[in-house]
């Protein structure tokens, strides 16, 4: 079991609040020793929701949290947001579907970047996206 | 040049060369592409390079965006040319099935000006 | 040259070169076309240039029967370039999904010309 | 709120009224302090809602507002017809879906050069498109 060595709590309202949801993430991945891969992965990642959130979901929250399981680093990051939610999951995660002016390929993309991708939506609920990638020892 | 955005656009020779070193997002991104499009306009460029060295994260949108930069110069006439791309962006990108397949890329600025001098030696655009 | 539009069509050295100077609908786009073709059969020209610096708007109907054009063109041997895109028109193009990709481009005439005739050097059609 | 400071109808019954929708929308945005950009998507968005109006609709009509907010300056284009209407709207919207000999990117590309998009259609009850795009400033 991994424990959470310390969380954040950050609103996504503004694009700018996206860029700071990113930039959180990369600094822990760099002091948690990601290497650059893993952190342009995390941070990529965090990207795509952050957008989705605000962009599809008309804005929410990002949860980011530090785990440690006794020998790795994680970072775990929730997104969150009270829009639409997403009617053809199927569809979305296959990817190249999209209902914006973009490609389709954030949520597939995201799905391939972390270990763990978690997806909660119904319709008219909102979406919840959880993301978790840990450090390689 | 004046320009509606706060990218840097800087005449090299017959080539133009822009180097992103802050986030493209929306509004941003939308001038720096008619920021260049006018550039290369009033320049008669027949070449771009952009160079994202600076970059640290290329989501799926700003991917896109240098994109579509890359296909709206080509309409005009000008040849892109995407240097300075790290390893990790790489990586990232194609781990999510971006295939950034439209635009010609190089390693660094100084490939990419040379390959557009060898372009326009072989009489091409 | 005889023709039944109305967009006037040069001969220039062994290439030839038209100027869309009015909107392109319908009877007018169909009559363009088939002058250009009858063009390239009497004159036996290898290249087309055509110079739309004077299309203010470009929309996805008027961009295809420019690429039309030039697949026309190709069928009977004669490579067909396209210049004077205008900046607003290559970015409202690219931003609604046009993918111009199957006509070269070149900056202006000058520019078209001049690869016709590098082309032409180099041995290819 | 905005205010609708001037308004012109505009039938749309021969490809020169499409034409003639264009040119006014074109001297209004250039009037108004529109750029070259925003100028050419106006007028190519009313150029392919104009057409479908005509091909597809089998002819309607236009409305040109100009508003005002305040600070800055929008038109307003509203194409109405009569004609068959839209079944399968998802489908239309995504793009590359054309039932003519054309490519389908009429709607989905209009949609991307516009601040404001949108669409009601009803099988055998005719389409109204409204699109509107602002000054910068
Ligand atoms: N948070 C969200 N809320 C509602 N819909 C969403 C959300 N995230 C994604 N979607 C839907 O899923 C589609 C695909 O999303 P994504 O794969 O990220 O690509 P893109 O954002 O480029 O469209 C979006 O176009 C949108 O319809
Ligand atoms: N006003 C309309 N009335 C009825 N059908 C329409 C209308 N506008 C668009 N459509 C339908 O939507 C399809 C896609 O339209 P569009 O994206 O503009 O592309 P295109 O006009 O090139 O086919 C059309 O082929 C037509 O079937």
């Amino acid at each position: 079991m991994a424990d959470v060595v310390q969380r954040w709590e950050m609103p996504i309202r503004t694009e700018d609040d996206v860029i700071l949801v990113r930039r959180k993430a990369r600094m822990l991945a760099q002091e948690r020793g990601f290497d650059a891969f893993a952190t342009a992965a995390l941070t990529t990642a965090a990207s795509e929701l952050g957008r989705n959130a605000l962009v599809h979901g008309g804005g929410g929250g990002a949860l980011i949290e530090h785990l440690a399981d006794g020998t790795r680093s994680g970072i775990r990051i929730t997104f969150v947001d009270r829009g639409p939610g997403i009617a053809d999951m199927a569809r979305v995660l296959a990817g190249g579907y999209s209902t914006a002016r973009s490609l389709g390929l954030g949520l597939s993309g995201t799905r391939r970047l972390v270990e763990e991708f978690d997806i909660e939506s119904a319709p008219g609920a909102g979406t919840k996206v959880v993301i978790c990638k840990w450090t390689r020892y | 040049m004046s320009q509606r955005g706060n990218i840097p656009i800087l005449r090299v020779g017959s080539n133009l060369l822009t180097t992103i070193h802050i986030d493209l997002h929306d509004t941003i991104a939308e001038a720096f592409q008619e920021d260049v499009l006018v550039a290369i306009k009033n320049t008669g460029a027949k070449g771009l390079v952009i160079d994202i060295t600076g970059l640290e994260e290329v989501d799926t949108y700003v991917a896109r965006i240098l994109a579509d930069t890359g296909r709206m110069a080509a309409l005009m006439g000008a040849h892109t040319i995407l240097v300075g791309m790290r390893a990790e962006v790489a990586a990232t990108l194609v781990r999510m099935g971006f295939a950034m397949d439209t635009v010609e890329t190089a390693l660094d600025v100084d490939d990419g000006l040379a390959m557009l001098q060898a372009r326009k030696a072989l009489g091409r655009k």
